[in-house]
């Protein structure tokens, strides 16, 4: 069928000869061009999760509060009043290295469409970033260009980008991590879900023309008469477009909402391929579809290139036939594209036409139950597989001078200029903006619910890398003291595995070890994964990224004007610090300043973790505390030192009591557990009577315009405006 | 009272407007395509990227068929409030003076700025005192005011700067600081602040719905006659369009 | 025909997209790098290349902030 | 030297703002215009017109969605 192909052009396209004679086995014959760039996309990694599959059956994903489960576009957890709350998050790491803009852009057009494929209206982005340090060059380049994408495509939108986090680690400077999480809502009786279903049904492709766009390695198998350069000259680079994207979601949310739709998906990686046969394959029917039908952005398009472009911003619904004209017209009133390019079948086949031709046919299962899945082989590195960061701080340096350059450094630092370039406000729902409180927090008020929903996404590399086990444990740690320091219980998470080649033995256990620790705090916490993304073979000369599993949580709280912000608010107030904190060196950020990397990191007791989080979420629920900070990069003077640039205000505290093993480890020691809070004496002596079981430790009083810490012997003092023009100087001044 | 609020494809803030309307009064959409106000008695053009800003930010939403019927109704001295890229669809339409240009950063900006209220004698201010000073963020791009100077100074004589940046806020490098213009008749108003997104004390602050009381204070006092609308001003504007 | 629209900020405006590339030259190596301005260009198909100018006027330019000059492309 | 470089979207790249281009002119009464692309242009004098093109490779034009013509303007 097509011509020009050389003798393994499967092999080119990544398929393993074994996987390839499966291929054939299940056709009963050879596949031909279309065919084979069509599996070859549903079975790679990227589609088919051949490496991970059977690794993330170990999460738990089973909840009360759990709609919708992975396997679906997005997660679902149920918030009350009728609605749920759909997330999900998601990579654009390699395009985003190629060109981080559009990369970026592209990257959160796809995660907006897998949440308004499930009929939810998108009311919220996060973005989980990491790239090398910023003294390369290419490392600002990507930087700079990834959030002015995130932005462009966010802002363009009108969806409030919430809430994020930035790391910069030398491991990312060959690959660097572009995730996006949406966050959307949905009324409980409107969602739409993706089977197909009713044989003679139409299935509909609404919004952008289809272009070559990232054909990319399948374009070997393009005929030969397009020419030697042919292939050269296909863009790789896909270009984002927000204006269509939001005429896109407005259409489809008013034809998810009028009832009109039987099924909608959103294209994505492999484009009409992988969204048809997913399609047909969850509704256990069969699709025809025919290419010559779908309308191109340029002329000469081979069936093949159709099957799988990934031009973006297009949908595909399934409708049925008396309902077809209604749907054209909401269409053509948003000004989005529909064509009807095939029907339901119960041939439970994929097939493709051209025009009268027949020019494909798959088993729905073949291809997308049928790729192998591999067992991993996991094996603890004998060796270091990191090399040291480089050092910055000498080992003696004094602790006022250790205190400055932590909050300069670039991933401790206000990540203010990335979030000043995001609407963080659209929707009339931000009531926590970004660094005004640990989580964000969005007001149910506009959408008929009650309370609030938090939002937070982490993930710390450097201490995945020390210990997978513990580095994942305390990413969903950190997110659930996130939302605790608000007042929010956790409902659901999402994830994004970003690992190297899982192939590789000390990968797959560095996988298997992260996964695990998710598992298990998961479910001390009693949190269900509802969803995520899997990242894998992020190497290149440089060798591995640090494993990197993003976590993004969302929860719930019932009064919004309650949730706590980060700062210090008033002279006079209190300071306690909250839960099983025991601060240590190992994978702390001034350890990376002084040019080391731990090989472990502490046990977690998950219990009294999750008892302390219980603890500061009724505390700030009930209003006893008027400010709450979780202890986290640079430990606790970093962390103090956040509060009272915040709040505007000094603070004089004691650490004498977490110093024995030395005024450093007080000072800026990390580890899970700790959160500051501030109040009121009485109120602060009320929690400390009721705290329990709950280590509690007062700290200290607000007041005056510097930080005064004391140590034991040392002290240490900084004024709260030096301390700010260090914080929101840091990263501006790097990218000068 | 009623108030309207378009929709472009590509408004984001249009929910937002029309949310803050309505703590003032009725509210309704109007679309586009529509060329009939339905009786509105006030115009909100919101915020957002109106066909993508793509060319120029409001240089094609200028021409929709809706704009025509809002342009009818600003010339009959119909009240109309541009946000943001309401604001830049305005001035490319010519109802506002000057024009919209990139922030000096280049970069968009979402951030809360104070505003000091020049003129509180104006149907979109007169809630407001003179002198008094408004927490209300930006979020652009494009949000540069600029006009030729002997505009400028024109529009200082007649008054028609209503807000500029608090000392020091500015933004996007406006010129002398202008957040918000009117036009000669003070009966078009635009401005790059958002005052839609500060009608909240749970979301960061509510000095932007004395821009929404203004007007409602002001189609109000029309009703009861033109001397009342007037409020002791010279300029007074009487009667209004497409009732 | 195909006409080529060049769209300029007018003289005395600022044009920070020109500044900014003009300080970013010097630092990559390449001085001897002076006025940069930065502007639009659109290029179309029409049947008619008399109404180029108009089209100008109404919308590809914005008279107020933009010069604009159009050319002729030989196809 | 002053020195004119022209930025299009490559061939076959998504040009978003051309097309917003092309659906508004017939809106406005103008007819028979198709292919429609917006660019950018910059304008620059320059000592040495011969490095313009490496200009354009490392800052000017992004070189993997772009493509840039340098024209000399004679003054
Ligand atoms: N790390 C993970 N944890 C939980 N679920 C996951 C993870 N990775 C992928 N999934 C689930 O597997 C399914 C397929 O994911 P993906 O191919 O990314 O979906 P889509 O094509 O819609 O973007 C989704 O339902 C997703 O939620
Ligand atoms: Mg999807």
């Amino acid at each position: 069928m097509s011509g020009g192909l050389t003798s393994s052009p499967h092999r080119e396209l990544g398929l393993t000869d074994r996987e390839y004679e499966r291929i054939v086995a299940r056709l009963g014959r050879e596949p031909n061009g279309l065919e084979l760039a069509v599996f070859s996309l549903m079975w790679s990694e990227h589609c088919a999760y051949k490496h991970s599959k059977k690794l993330l059956r170990r999460l738990p994903t089973e909840g009360a509060r759990v709609v919708m489960g992975p396997g679906e576009n997005a997660g679902a957890v149920d918030v009350g009043d009728g609605l749920v709350a759909a997330f999900k998050v998601e990579s654009h790491n390699h395009p985003s290295a190629v060109e981080p803009f559009q990369g970026a852009a592209t990257g959160v057009g796809g995660i907006l469409r897998d949440v308004f494929a499930i009929g939810a209206r998108p009311i919220a982005i996060l973005d989980s970033l990491r790239f090398g340090e910023l003294d390369s060059a290419r490392s600002r380049y990507l930087l700079a260009g990834a959030v002015s994408g995130i932005g462009h495509y966010g802002n363009s939108i009108g969806v409030a980008t919430v809430g994020g986090e930035i790391y910069f680690e030398g491991p990312y400077e060959q690959n660097c991590l572009v995730n996006a999480m949406c966050l959307g809502l949905a009324r409980r009786d409107r969602m739409v879900r993706s089977a197909a279903a009713g044989p003679g049904n139409l299935l509909v492709l609404l919004g952008a023309l289809t272009g070559r766009d990232g054909i990319g390695g399948a374009s070997i198998l393009a005929s030969a008469e397009l020419g030697e350069d042919g292939a050269a000259k296909r863009p790789s680079v896909q270009i984002g477009d927000p204006f269509e994207e939001k005429k896109l979601l407005e259409c489809s949310l008013e034809l998810v909402d009028a009832g009109l739709l039987v099924a909608l998906q959103d294209l994505g990686a492999a484009g009409l391929s992988s969204s048809s046969s997913e399609m047909a394959s969850k509704g256990g029917v069969g699709l025809d579809i025919d290419v010559s039908k779908v309308p191109l952005r340029e002329p000469g398009l081979e069936p093949f290139e159709i099957m799988i472009s990934e031009s973006q911003e297009r949908m595909l619904c399934v409708v049925e036939p008396a309902k077809l004209d209604a749907v054209l017209e909401v269409c053509s009133r948003w000004e989005v594209r529909a064509t009807p390019i095939g029907s339901v079948t119960d041939t439970r086949r994929l097939r493709v036409f051209d025009g009268g031709e027949l020019v494909g046919d798959m088993p729905v299962e073949a291809l997308v139950d049928d790729c192998p899945l591999y067992d991993l082989e996991p094996a603890r590195p004998a060796a270091p597989v990191y090399p040291d960061p480089p050092r910055r701080l000498a080992d003696d340096a004094p602790a006022d001078v250790a205190l400055r350059a932590l909050l300069r450094a670039p991933s401790v630092a206000s990540k203010l200029w990335a979030f000043e370039q995001y609407d963080s406000l659209v929707g009339s729902r931000t009531v926590r903006r970004p660094q005004q409180a640990d989580a964000a927090v969005l007001q149910l008020a506009p959408d008929g619910g009650r309370g609030a929903l938090a939002v937070s996404i982490d993930g710390n590399g450097r201490r995945v890398a020390c210990d997978p086990y513990t580095g994942a444990v305390e990413a969903v740690l950190e997110c659930a003291r996130n939302l605790a320091c608000v007042g929010a219980e956790p409902l659901g998470l999402t994830n994004c595995l970003n690992f190297g080649n899982p192939e590789k033995p000390h990968i797959a256990w560095q996988l298997e070890q992260a996964v695990e620790g998710m598992a298990d705090a998961c479910r001390a916490l009693g949190v269900a994964v509802v969803g995520g993304n899997v990242s894998l073979y992020n190497e290149s000369g440089g060798g591995p990224i640090y494993p990197t599993p993003v976590v993004g949580m969302v929860g719930a709280l019932p009064d919004p004007a309650l949730a706590a912000p980060a700062g210090f608010v008033e002279e006079g107030h209190r300071i306690a610090l909250v839960g099983p904190f025991a601060p240590d060196l190992a994978g702390s950020e001034l350890e990376k300043l002084r040019g080391r990397l731990a090989t472990g990191l502490p046990q977690v007791d998950l219990e009294a973790q999750a008892a302390a989080l219980a603890f500061v979420r009724e505390a700030v629920r009930g209003g006893a505390v008027a400010s709450a900070h979780d202890v986290a990069e640079g430990g606790l003077a970093v962390a103090l030192a956040e509060c009272c640039i915040a709040g505007g205000v000094g603070a004089r505290v004691d650490l004498a009591p977490l110093a024995e093993r030395g005024p450093e480890r007080a000072l800026f020691g990390e580890g899970p557990g700790g959160v500051i809070v501030s109040g009121p004496p009485e109120a602060i002596d009320e929690l400390a009577r009721i705290a329990g079981a709950v280590p509690f430790l007062r700290l200290g009083e607000v007041g005056g315009d510097a930080l005064e810490i004391d140590v034991g012997a040392a002290t240490l003092s900084l004024r709260v405006d030096e301390a700010r023009s260090l914080y929101e100087g840091g990263l501006p001044d790097l990218l000068q | 009272m009623k108030l309207g609020v378009v929709r472009f494809p590509g408004s984001c803030d249009e929910l937002d407007a029309l949310r803050a309307c309505r703590l003032v009064g009725d509210a309704e959409l109007l679309w586009h395509r529509d060329r009939d106000l339905r009786g509105v008695d006030a115009v909100v053009i919101p915020g957002g990227f109106s066909y993508g800003d793509y060319l120029r930010a409001g240089a094609i939403a200028r021409f929709a068929p809706v704009m025509g019927a809002v342009g009818e109704f600003a010339r009959s001295g119909g009240l109309v409030l541009g946000i943001c890229n309401g604001f830049q669809v305005l001035c490319e339409a010519g109802l506002l003076p000057g024009a919209l240009l990139p922030n000096l950063s280049l970069r968009f900006v979402c951030r809360q700025v104070d505003l000091v209220v020049e003129r509180a004698d104006t149907p979109f201010t007169r809630a407001c005192d003179p002198g008094e000073v408004l927490s209300i963020p930006v979020k652009h791009t494009t949000g540069r005011y600029y006009a030729p100077e002997r505009i400028l100074d024109e529009l200082e004589a007649n008054g028609q700067v209503l807000l500029r940046y608090a000392e020091g806020q500015n933004p996007n490098g406006s010129l002398r600081d202008i957040a918000g213009v009117a036009n000669e008749r003070k009966n078009v108003f635009g401005l790059m602040p958002h005052p839609e997104h500060a009608v909240d004390p749970l979301t960061g602050s509510t000095d932007g719905a004395r821009i929404f009381e203004s007007i409602a204070a002001h189609v109000e006092a029309l009703r009861r006659g033109p001397l009342a609308a007037a409020g002791g001003s010279a300029s007074a504007v009487v009667g209004r369009g497409a009732a | 025909m195909r006409a080529r629209v060049l769209i300029r900020p007018k003289e005395g405006i600022l044009d920070p997209q020109g500044q900014a590339v003009e300080r970013a030259l010097p630092a990559l190596g390449f001085d001897g790098v002076a006025n940069v301005h930065v502007g639009r260009m659109v290029e179309l198909d029409v049947d008619d290349v008399s109404r180029v100018g108009e089209m100008c006027e109404r919308l590809l330019a914005n008279p107020l902030i933009e010069e604009y000059e159009i050319l002729v492309v030989e196809r």
